[in-house]
């Protein structure tokens, strides 16, 4: 969809030079070794460190928060399900049953009706993380303004956000507090990944404290590619994002929880 | 929620909508017919005592109209105000502002609020739920009754107490409390600071907002709102900011700590304390203080008009003696003015279509032709209607000047939003106990004096 | 004294519009779907340390003492002034004399410090 | 470069140096111990003829071998940057004197060294994980951290720190094994 | 955040098919018991981290006395630039004490950067100053021009100075409207965004990039001037000293502005020089230090322009030390445009870059000061150690000297002046 000035730029270089670096170097071990299973050993850097401890593998717990209810989010799975598309296959998590309580006659209607007000009044949660957050106020001030279709009063609360704009790479670090401010939005809500390292880690692809993708942590509705997309982008992606929003008209039950991307895109 | 209590959502959950349907009509075709029998029982046998009884006591009647148009009138006033806050802040900031939904955005603020309805109404874990909920019902209630006592128009008022005033400040002293429930419930620290801030900041600006007007009650000898702006009747300089121009500066500056708004909205200070009180508020709980929060600037709005401003008084004579020499437009009657009405519709839209025609040229069919001279005639005669109530009927003028009135203050205060940065809280309090109290004194004793000095 | 009841009238009035606004939103919103983090409270992504209805600082309540003292004055202020013209000099100098004394306490506060947020 | 420093520093720390001064374009080297980290920083600091003021940078180098801390200075005396390299700290236990003691702004970057190269700067009074989260164990820029080829791929992608174990020197071939920085 | 009881394994998702999951159970309602708050469990009424301090200094801060509670700004606040995490000790509203915790932003480019080759090493550093970035591409080029002994052609040189320039009035713009945003005030940071929108266009317009311009080489740049962004550079040039002067002037007659701004944090000049804090932060505490004059590295030594420099040393000494930058970078630009060479923008260069061994530091002055880059190359064709030095890091670091004694209103003032990008603070 909305292509940034240089797409993907700079998305994590295969390999090449660094692999065979890598063959030369104590890789050549490396691999030998990257086999067994990591067992957990705190190692404190103040403790001198002999060869023989140097052997031993150093694992470090995951710091990434984990839903208590499994059926949230894909916090706390077994790591060969590592996108969330993958997890929305199974339709746990799917059915929404406890949605409506005692009446689903007269809210499926409403719902009906609502969605195209949620559509256009998609408040975002003020929430920048790096580059992109530059790009995403750009987008609502004065040369392009979002305002006009209604995304403009940046809550700086989750509790009265619509929209988790994710701008910018998230880290491992971070990933426990953006996971919370998702959490704490009330339904209904939406997230948008902007920019290739939230879209698939981009740039840091090869980082050691990037998050591969924020589908992994937190379902996404729409993935705005670009580095950084320009705001035109942002807006384009929002708007699908009311589309989407009108397109799943009194189906709240069946919404998916993992990424879903609109018709179009 | 209970399993026993969570049961028949279950069963009800496992029929198909046929079903639902079927047993919702099962249930509700009995009940709408003997609703319907026993009312029109009802209204046989007890119609005409009722009668008398709305008869014999009219206030009562009065007041039961005057509290729903108070409240019905809240939500509109509110969504009018967040529009233009929205429009007049984007034009200050070179942007657009809302333009898609509704001409020129106008339905914005209406689909703004209808989606915080719609959101979820989350109230987390650690909060006092209590409490919690009775904050916005509060800070609401301080705006709405405010409402009652305030004079829109010549007869056009909730109730005209001979307390009026200190009824106001006391109902509008009301707002502390709810934001102080909602700061203290809302178990976080955020909301906290901001429910303090906001007991220390509007505690403290009440004393220079009550003290300023006791220069206008020496003049006036009542705190009847009615009273005042009868004594300011008369030409543009009986306005009582021309007698009390430093009353006036106070109360205004006062006013806009006691509405919260820029410069000194500490409360929900966005870049200090994320939300101040409301951070852990959402859905419709939210949605309410937001409308007090706009409600309360139109009555800031409003009782500035009325007390320095004059209220619902013409600010000078109208130029051209403004009567409908000796017509009396009650006498034509109900049907006499349908019949008028009709005529000129039908009329109006019988000369201009073919106006309309010539002027648009093949670009008009004849049906939108009509249509266009249907609608000009229409807004034509709006316009005649309004030109006709305006001279023939008081309190249709006074309605019209005091809105005006009143809205001129509403985009001062959007203004002042778009303007001015925050100022800090210690500055605040300072500003309120250093010059803003010892100002209103020297106003009060030197109005005091003037008195005696002029003995009128 | 029937305004009273108008009041009361009224502000129950506004009270049952209020929940019943908050009810109409109940049937027509979304429940809740998530896990314990939902409930925390926020503070910028992280977990909140310490008790949070703890006690909070003196200078708050400073603000509140002085409130009580002036209210009560204006309160004073609103009846005199409304009769200020049958009294006139009188008046003039018994209120003189107490709002003074009200003053002496104002600039003792202010020469104690207290007007200084802490 | 600026000859006259290279003459002026050998002057004032000849003692110090490990190496013999080596300049280029306009930088100007001088190589130390790790023990006289304080003395030399101080000597710097307050000589009229040097007074290097400014702390440009602190960086920590893992040469594969042995660890380094590098210092660059700027004083307004010379048109040189200085830079003062602490080697032969050992990868086994480093440890280098804190330059809190002088500049209170090292102190972040001495952190930062200690995160990124576990290099412990004895005198820092606060020297805990800047970066990485508190309980993370290993030190990324170390020479025998290796970042996966694709991180996408590679066991327990994205939601957890990826790491290969750490692996030790085969002591057969020394010179393959590890690049070594053009050191000594 | 305190590690909490990992969810039960649900069976793989790919060997079970739908038939045999489990079926879901939905959390019904606000008050479900998995949603419930348990209190022995959460950290709620812990006064302090649950995890013992680790140093003298964590102990010291993480010890609460009477009537102080501890406030969490950032990593998500609106005003924490980016995803600074500021823990507060309040007493009342007023700070007794302040930790900074960093890293919400670590994104290890050093170690991308040391396995990626010399060309890719200036695209990865782009993000790093992410308001300008091409203050962080500038000594990096250096350091690697200075490793293989590349002599930039002069009109190379110029074309990096009048880009750069042009940055850097874009960054300075942002930091006012920032800082007024801070303070509350909602118009300035606008009317900055309209600025910057047009230096950027015109700068996309340069290098094909809005943001991540990745436009320096080694030994030149990596594209001529061309038509467009001549054109949109003069239109902008001929108004740009009245816009500038129209902008300020919406903060600078500001009572309310000036009052918050002015004696808040001050950073005086002997604590400054402590710090290691530089560029506009030093130069407001009185230290004429800039690299453009103190360490020449451009063209700079052909240029005429001032160093402004201020004494008080507070937020709003800083705030108007940015806007004589304004003023300063404007000549400056007039000056490239002037006695713009001509002439080749690249030197001649090997496809694959190997350089000697050796060690190189290049560091240039940027909008927030000294930015540097310290190059370690082994011959190969990546950097054997990439160390970037970023002055918002140091001058962050300020802050928890800066703030005790204020109001918390003030950090927000004292913050937003030191103006810190936490791609850089972070890396």
């Amino acid at each position: 969809m909305a292509v940034g000035d240089r797409g993907t730029a700079g998305a994590g270089r295969p390999a090449g030079g660094s692999a065979s670096r890598q063959a030369t170097g104590p890789g050549a071990t490396g691999r030998a070794a990257s086999g067994n299973a990591p067992a957990r050993k705190r190692a404190s850097a103040l403790t001198a460190r002999g060869p023989a401890n140097l052997t031993a593998p150093v694992v470090v717990p995951n710091t990434l928060w984990q839903a208590e209810n499994p059926l949230a989010y894909d916090g706390g799975q077994p790591a060969d399900i590592t996108h969330l598309h993958e997890f929305g296959l199974t339709d746990a998590g799917r059915v929404d049953a406890a949605r409506w309580g005692a009446l689903q006659v007269i809210p499926a209607n409403a719902d009906y009706i609502l969605d195209l007000i949620r559509a256009n009044s998609l408040w975002p949660l003020l929430s920048g993380l790096a580059c992109c957050a530059i790009e995403m106020m750009s987008a609502a001030t004065s040369k392009n303004d979002m305002d006009r279709w209604g995304m403009f009063p940046f809550r700086a609360s989750p509790r009265q956000a619509d929209v988790l704009i994710v701008a910018g790479t998230l880290t491992t670090k971070m990933a426990g507090p953006l996971v919370r401010l998702w959490e704490q939005m009330p339904e209904p809500k939406w997230c948008v990944a902007l920019g290739d390292c939230t879209v698939s880690g981009g740039r840091y692809k090869r980082s050691y404290s990037a998050v591969q993708g924020i589908d992994r942590v937190m379902p996404v509705d729409v993935y705005i590619p670009g580095c950084p997309p320009r705001p035109e982008g942002l807006i384009y992606g929002m708007l699908q994002l009311g589309q989407l929003v009108k397109d799943r008209r009194g189906h709240w039950s069946e919404r998916e929880i993992g990424p879903t991307v609109p018709d179009g895109i | 929620m209970s399993q026993a209590f969570r049961l028949p959502f279950r069963i009800w959950a496992s029929l198909t909508i046929r079903d639902r349907l079927g047993l919702l009509a099962l249930v509700m075709i009995p009940g709408v017919l003997g609703g319907a029998f026993v009312t029109a029982i009802g209204i046989a046998v007890l119609g005409p005592s009722v009668l008398d009884f709305l008869a014999a006591n009219l206030p009562l009647v009065r007041f039961f109209v005057a509290a729903t148009a108070i409240l019905l009138l809240t939500v509109p006033t509110a969504f009018v105000l967040i529009y233009l806050e929205l429009k007049v802040i984007a034009r200050m900031n070179l942007r657009v502002g809302p333009n898609r939904v509704g001409p020129l955005g106008a339905a914005m603020s209406v689909i703004h609020g209808l989606k915080v309805l719609s959101k979820e109404d989350f109230s987390p874990s650690g909060v006092d739920v209590t409490v919690f909920t009775l904050a916005p019902v509060v800070t609401f209630l301080a705006s709405v009754m405010t409402l009652l006592v305030i004079p829109f128009a010549p007869g056009i008022y909730g109730q005209d107490f001979n307390i009026g005033l200190l009824y106001f400040f006391a109902m509008g002293g009301l707002t502390v409390l709810g934001l102080l429930m909602a700061g203290w419930s809302s178990f976080n620290k955020y909301s906290l600071l901001g429910g303090l801030r906001s007991a220390a900041q509007i505690v403290s600006y009440e004393i220079p907002l009550t003290l300023s007007v006791v220069g206008v009650i020496i003049l006036t000898n009542t705190m009847s709102l009615n009273g005042i702006v009868a004594a300011q009747s008369g030409s543009i300089f009986d306005w009582f900011v021309f007698k009390q121009p430093l009353a006036a500066l106070i109360f205004f500056i006062a006013a806009t700590a006691e509405a919260n708004r820029t410069p000194f909205d500490m409360t929900e200070a966005d870049s200090e304390i994320v939300a101040g009180f409301a951070t852990e508020y959402s859905g419709m709980r939210f949605g309410f203080f937001f409308f007090a929060e706009y409600v309360n600037v139109f009555i800031v709005s409003a009782l500035c008009a009325t007390l320095f401003f004059g209220g619902w008084t013409a600010p000078f004579n109208w130029p051209w003696p403004a009567t409908l020499n000796g017509f009396d437009p009650y006498s034509l009657g109900v049907l006499g003015w349908t019949a008028i009405v009709l005529v000129l519709i039908v009329g109006g839209t019988e000369v201009l279509a073919p106006l309309i025609r010539l002027a648009g040229g093949r670009s008009w069919d004849m049906s939108s032709t009509i249509w266009m001279a249907f609608a000009v005639t229409i807004v034509i005669g709006l316009g005649a209607l309004g030109a006709l109530g305006f001279v023939a009927f008081g309190w249709l003028r006074g309605l019209v000047w005091f809105m005006a009135k009143t809205y001129f203050f509403v985009i001062t205060f959007v203004w002042m939003r778009a303007t001015l940065p925050r100022i800090r809280v210690d500055q605040l309090m300072g500003f309120a106990w250093k010059w803003l109290l010892p100002a209103s004194l020297l106003n009060l004793f030197v109005t005091a004096t003037a008195v005696i000095i002029l003995n009128r | 004294m029937t305004g009273i009841w108008y009041v009361v009238g009224l502000a129950f009035a506004g009270t049952s519009f209020v929940f019943l606004t908050i009810g109409l939103a109940w049937l027509i919103s979304h429940r809740n779907r998530g896990d314990r983090h939902k409930g925390l409270p926020y503070e910028s992504g992280i977990d909140t340390f310490g008790d949070t209805w703890g006690r909070a600082a003196i200078s708050f309540y400073v603000y509140a003492l002085l409130f009580v003292a002036f209210d009560v004055e204006v309160v004073f202020l609103f009846l005199w002034a409304i009769v200020f013209r049958d009294l006139l000099i009188g008046g003039l100098v018994s209120m003189g004399t107490f709002v003074v004394v009200l003053l002496v306490g104002l600039a003792y506060a202010w020469r104690k410090g207290v007007l200084t947020w802490r | 470069m600026d000859r006259t420093l290279k003459t002026r520093l050998e002057a004032r720390l000849g003692g110090h140096l490990r190496a013999p001064v080596y300049q280029r374009h306009d930088e100007t080297e001088i190589r130390i111990d790790p023990g006289s980290v304080p003395e030399v920083l101080q000597t710097l600091h307050d000589t009229l003829d040097l007074r290097f003021e400014i702390l440009a940078d602190l960086a920590g180098v893992d040469t594969g071998e042995v660890m380094q801390v590098v210092y660059h200075l700027w004083s307004p005396m010379t048109t040189d940057w200085l830079r003062i390299v602490v080697d032969g700290i050992s990868r086994d236990d480093p440890r280098v004197p804190s330059a809190t003691f002088l500049w209170t702004g090292a102190e972040w970057l001495e952190r930062e060294a200690y995160d990124m190269f576990g290099i412990v700067f004895e005198g820092n009074r606060d020297l805990r994980r800047i970066f990485m989260p508190p309980d993370y164990t290993s030190f990324p820029l170390r020479k025998d951290f290796l970042l996966p080829d694709d991180a996408a791929r590679s066991p327990g992608a994205g939601v957890r720190h990826v790491e290969k174990p750490h692996v030790t020197v085969p002591p057969a071939e020394p010179a393959t094994a590890i690049r070594r920085a053009p050191v000594s | 955040m305190p590690t909490r009881p990992s969810a039960p394994r649900r069976p793989n998702a790919r060997a079970t098919s739908r038939a045999e999951r489990p079926a879901p159970e939905p959390v019904a309602s606000a008050d479900d018991p998995r949603i419930m708050l348990d209190r022995q469990l959460g950290t709620l009424y812990e006064p302090i981290p649950p995890y013992p301090t680790r140093t003298e200094r964590e102990g010291e801060f993480y010890s609460l006395g009477d009537g102080e509670m501890f406030l969490n700004l950032g990593p998500h606040h609106p005003a924490t630039h980016g995803v600074l995490r500021l823990v507060l000790k309040l007493s009342g509203e007023q700070i007794v004490d302040v930790d900074p915790v960093l890293g919400y932003l670590h994104r290890g480019v050093e170690k991308i950067c040391e396995n990626s080759d010399y060309y890719h090493v200036i695209d990865q550093v782009d993000p790093l100053e992410y308001i300008s970035s091409l203050f962080q591409e500038w000594p990096a080029v250096l350091a690697f021009e200075k490793l293989m002994d590349v002599q930039v052609p002069r009109r190379a040189e110029y074309i990096r100075v009048l880009s750069g320039e042009l940055l850097r009035i874009a960054s300075h713009t942002l930091f006012m409207g920032f800082l007024a945003l801070d303070l509350g005030g909602l118009t300035p940071i606008l009317y900055s965004f309209i600025e910057r929108d047009e230096i950027v266009e015109m700068l996309a317009a340069l290098t094909g990039a809005r943001m991540l311009f990745n436009y320096y080489r080694i030994g030149g740049v990596n594209g001529d001037l061309n038509h467009e962004f001549m054109s949109r550079l003069g239109d902008w040039m001929s108004r740009a000293g009245k816009q500038a002067e129209a902008n300020t002037a919406l903060i600078n007659e500001n009572e309310i502005f000036v009052r918050r701004t002015r004696g808040a944090g001050v950073l005086d000049r002997a604590t400054a020089l402590r710090f290691g804090v530089t560029g506009g932060n030093l130069r407001a505490s009185g230290v004429p230090f800039d690299l453009r004059r103190a360490h020449p590295y451009s063209v700079y030594p052909e240029l005429e322009f001032n160093i402004p420099t201020r004494d008080e040393g507070d937020s709003l000494a800083r705030y108007l030390i940015r806007v004589d930058e304004i003023r300063e970078s404007i000549r400056i630009i007039d000056q490239c445009l002037n006695n713009m060479p001509d002439g080749p923008i690249m030197a001649k260069l090997p496809r694959l870059l190997r350089p000697r061994p050796g060690r190189a530091w290049g560091a240039v002055e940027g909008p927030r000061g000294m930015q540097g880059v310290y190059a370690i190359s082994d011959g190969t064709d990546q950097p054997f150690r990439f160390r970037i030095h970023d002055p918002s890091f140091v001058n962050l670091q300020t802050v928890p000297a800066l703030l005790p004694g204020n109001l918390l209103a003030d950090t927000m003032a004292t913050v937003a002046s030191l103006d810190p990008v936490m791609g850089g603070i972070d890396k």
